[in-house]
């Protein structure tokens, strides 16, 4: 185990004070607060090291060049990636999900083409995958969930056909944090021959991910998520089809020889990093990989999962609240309605609590639907959250019945 | 009938014996009683000011030289902010309601309710009473 | 005027020692240095306030939400756009001229259409172009310039046909300095209802830019190059063009309402910020932006012009070296070779006296093919360079022939 | 002749006179003429070791049981590397070139010049030169 105290310390924000009460931070799921060695890093290159990667001759940049590559190479390790090359840094989930959509897309969809999504994913993977089909004209085919917030994964083999191109999947829901049975979806996406996407925007930072283990075909994840900078995040993809799929965008870096006439593309992993590449971003969010590694992936998963089942309990126990998702494997996203209360009301007033929670749609308008409902105020803790913050948020929610109800 | 600047006063006063923000919540809630209903034939995707978490209905009506707005919404700290501003707005000339200048509200601390960043819809409403008041100016005043 | 050695102690990596020399600083046209009030701002916004924006309804969330709109307004009083809504974030320049490439060439380019580039840029500037004509089987049309590096602007109505559709320009040559006649560009290009966009990755940071008196459609830059952080740049454009294009990425915060049946998009800017921006990337950028205000963008043009005469006028002192690019307007950038040395030997000398300079193509290969050439040693200077620094430059060129002639 | 670990040791004793960079550069320049030369018809786009910025073409023929590599580069530290690796590699048995650790690299301080982030080509250089080891190994080997 680790000591919470302890862990507190390396997160100042975490020690501010919010309406004059101490900040409770539950919005974890939205981003992720950033230790301090993720700051002096960032301050430390901006000062004294800064230069423009991109094989420079002069010390600066040759010093920034292998400290990016170190960077590719953490990242590569944490996922267990059996090629550096085959880490791609991105803008973001998003950026990772639009460049797989894109590139992909322009390579291997057609018209009547088809693309399985579940009902559970977050827009980053859903209007990629629409803008792709209107182009394309391709289809979109959706897995749906059951209301214990579960993909009813064996309904995956009725909804492939031949036609089927490409199945990309949530790995943890940002909003019923429910964790979804990736390996079976991907070996049975790989008993028809489909390659498989998952989006880990909300697991990297919470479970031990090995894609050779998983086999999975593309992974896609966020820096800001993972107690990283924001403006920088991960890709990957199996050699066999980065080597396959066409860039995504153009620009310095990504091209070997350019001519008005004929460009040809550099090889993995420049090709798919076009431009000045957030260089820094990938060094500072490789020291939060460093850092959850060294409190260590399983110790954060056993003590969030305690969080998880002393939250629900709680929960429980306070009455009058409803909580949407109750899958059997799932990480401590709490997504709930005070019944007969706004979750804007519920949201405005936890915050001259001190209590930052997100209330809406967790851009995930899809679960809503399934609800049936507006939307939800959603407390998502990390490992750097407590107990006591647990119980402070049961106050709240006392506190809401007593105005509201 | 008081001026603007008399019930925006009024307002300031009532709400300077809160010492925290739990009574200032407290009472908008139960000025949320307050909220002239608006007709149900009125709470259609036309009459809707979109927030992005709550919704906010509005009508005016013109009587007499004066707009006469009711409202509603799903949200009640909104509900209780839009009887305010009602208080204020209803029952005046347009010439008025286009002029007025709604200081209560940094005065009384909801600013941030309004600001653009918000989720509730508010900013959007008083642009919305004033797009009434300025449309009813045009039809109806001797300008 | 400003007093440089104030301005120097703002840049604490400009104290650096390399290689046992102190580091001279000639390689801003890759990346400029950042002011520590640039660092303080991202310290302080990790530590103190870091917070998911997207309208939250909690302090933080909304706090960091004004500061982001506030920085879009800097931005946009920086380029004096009339509208704040025209100013998108996006991870830089390469970033922003994909975005228009791609929104621009699906709602306007078909087959056969044309696009007007010049020979002078950046790869940034022409590969988009090309991924899109190969997608819309268009064509690639090329102002050229003459050997001093001056477009040839009186060709450009020559070039432009009915199937033409947009122009793309550098306002200043990364490799040659030229400042290029943009506004007569322009106004070419409207004279026959083509939209105009220029690339300011190198102008920017250098001369005072207002998109409504140049009249440009459309404008694209870096955080990076403009004393700010990595992974964040801006993307101007007109409203009438911006509400026209459709999206280019897809996820969070673009849409208005989702569902897998049909996908409504948010209004502007948001339509193009698709998930999780670089928000305190862009909040940076702003910080970086008002301190280039603060000691006032002519002014900086004046000194840096000052530096260009007395870089100009040194060069030539020194003999054997051939500069390439004589433009009648330009930037202190020295693009150069010593003559009989290569330029990656020369640029290893100078990084061991501590002078880092770029070599190669600088991602301007067909500047390269016009001089006939490989590569280029290239000295870009800003405004915390000096006299001095040009001096020690010539001083590097002595030794280089010394060593190698 | 020395073996490779000795000729590896003379170059490293030879480079620690030089106190300081300019010394050790001057150096490479004089060696650089030592490089034996490739024959022109060599220095074609298929012998070609691409950099991002200098040339380096490298050919190796098999000659009584040893690898003899010439070689050239249109830059001139470069060309003074290559003739180091030349002098410690050239007329070996594939063997021995397959097997050998270029330690000298890092004990004269040029390992920067080799590392992938360079624009030199140099690293390409050395897996090329091995490669063409343990093709004649296999060609002409007995194992
Ligand atoms: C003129 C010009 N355009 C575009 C770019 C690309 O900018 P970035 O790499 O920051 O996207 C650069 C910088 O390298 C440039 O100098
Ligand atoms: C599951 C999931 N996917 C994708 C995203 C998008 O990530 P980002 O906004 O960092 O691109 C998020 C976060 O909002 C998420 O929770």
């Amino acid at each position: 185990m680790f000591d919470i105290q302890k862990v507190r310390e390396d997160f100042p924000v975490l020690r501010q004070i919010i309406n004059k009460k101490p900040l409770v931070y539950l919005d974890n799921g939205a981003t992720t607060q950033k230790p301090r060695c993720v700051t002096d890093v960032i301050t430390d290159y901006y000062l004294r090291k800064n230069s423009s990667i991109h094989r420079g001759v002069h010390f600066l940049s040759s010093q920034a060049t292998v400290e990016y590559e170190k960077a590719r190479e953490t990242v590569s390790q944490f996922i267990n990636a059996k090629n550096k090359h085959e880490v791609i840094f991105t803008s973001g989930t998003t950026g990772s999900l639009n460049m797989l959509a894109f590139s992909f897309g322009e390579k291997y969809i057609k018209e009547g083409d088809e693309i399985i999504l579940s009902e559970m994913e977050h827009h980053a993977n859903i209007v990629p995958w629409q803008l792709l089909c209107e182009r394309k004209k391709a289809k979109l085919k959706v897995l749906p969930f059951n209301d214990d917030g579960e993909l009813l994964v064996d309904q995956l083999e009725y909804l492939i056909t031949e036609k089927t191109k490409i199945i990309s999947v949530i790995h943890i829901s940002n909003v019923l944090g429910t964790i979804n049975p990736i390996k079976k979806i991907i070996e049975i996406g790989h008993s028809h021959g489909i390659p498989v996407c998952i989006d880990t925007a909300q697991s990297i930072q919470h479970v031990p991910i090995d894609v050779q283990k998983l086999d999975c075909d593309f992974l896609a994840f966020s820096g800001h998520k993972l107690y990283g900078p924001t403006g920088i995040g991960g890709f990957y993809g199996k050699e066999k089809w980065l080597e396959e799929m066409p860039p995504y965008q153009g620009g310095g870096d990504m091209v070997d020889e350019v001519s008005f006439e004929k460009t040809t593309f550099n090889q993995l992993p420049f090709k798919f990093e076009a431009g000045t590449t957030n260089y820094i971003g990938a060094i500072a969010m490789a020291e939060g990989i460093n850092y959850i590694q060294g409190i260590g992936l399983s110790n954060i998963a056993d003590y969030e999962h305690e969080l998880l089942e002393y939250g629900a309990a709680k929960l429980k126990e306070v009455g009058g609240v409803k909580i949407f998702g109750n899958a059997f494997a799932r990480t401590p996203i709490f997504s709930f309605h005070i019944e007969n209360v706004h979750p804007l009301d519920t949201g405005m007033i936890f915050d001259k609590m001190g209590i930052a929670v997100r209330t809406g749609t967790h851009c995930a308008q899809p679960i809503m639907q399934h609800y049936g409902v507006d939307g939800m105020v959603r407390a998502s803790l990390s490992f750097y959250n407590t107990k006591e913050e647990i119980d402070y948020l049961c106050t709240g929610i006392e506190q809401v019945k007593r105005m509201f109800l | 009938m008081s001026t603007i600047k008399e019930v925006q006063e009024d307002i300031i006063n009532e709400f300077e014996v809160f010492e925290d923000w739990m009574d200032r919540y407290n009472y908008l809630i139960e000025l949320s009683n307050d909220l002239p209903q608006i007709d149900t034939k009125f709470k259609t995707n036309e009459y809707i000011i979109k927030g992005c978490q709550s919704k906010v209905w509005l009508n005016a009506d013109y009587d007499d030289g004066k707009v006469v707005y009711t409202a509603d919404s799903d949200a009640i700290i909104t509900k209780g902010i839009i009887s305010l501003l009602i208080r204020v707005l209803s029952n005046r000339s347009p010439k008025e309601i286009k002029e007025t200048d709604l200081h209560f509200i940094d005065a009384i601390g909801l600013r941030e309710n309004l600001s653009p960043t918000r989720a509730n819809g508010l900013l959007a409403m008083i642009k919305q009473m004033k797009l009434y008041a300025i449309a009813y100016d045009v039809k109806f005043g001797n300008n």
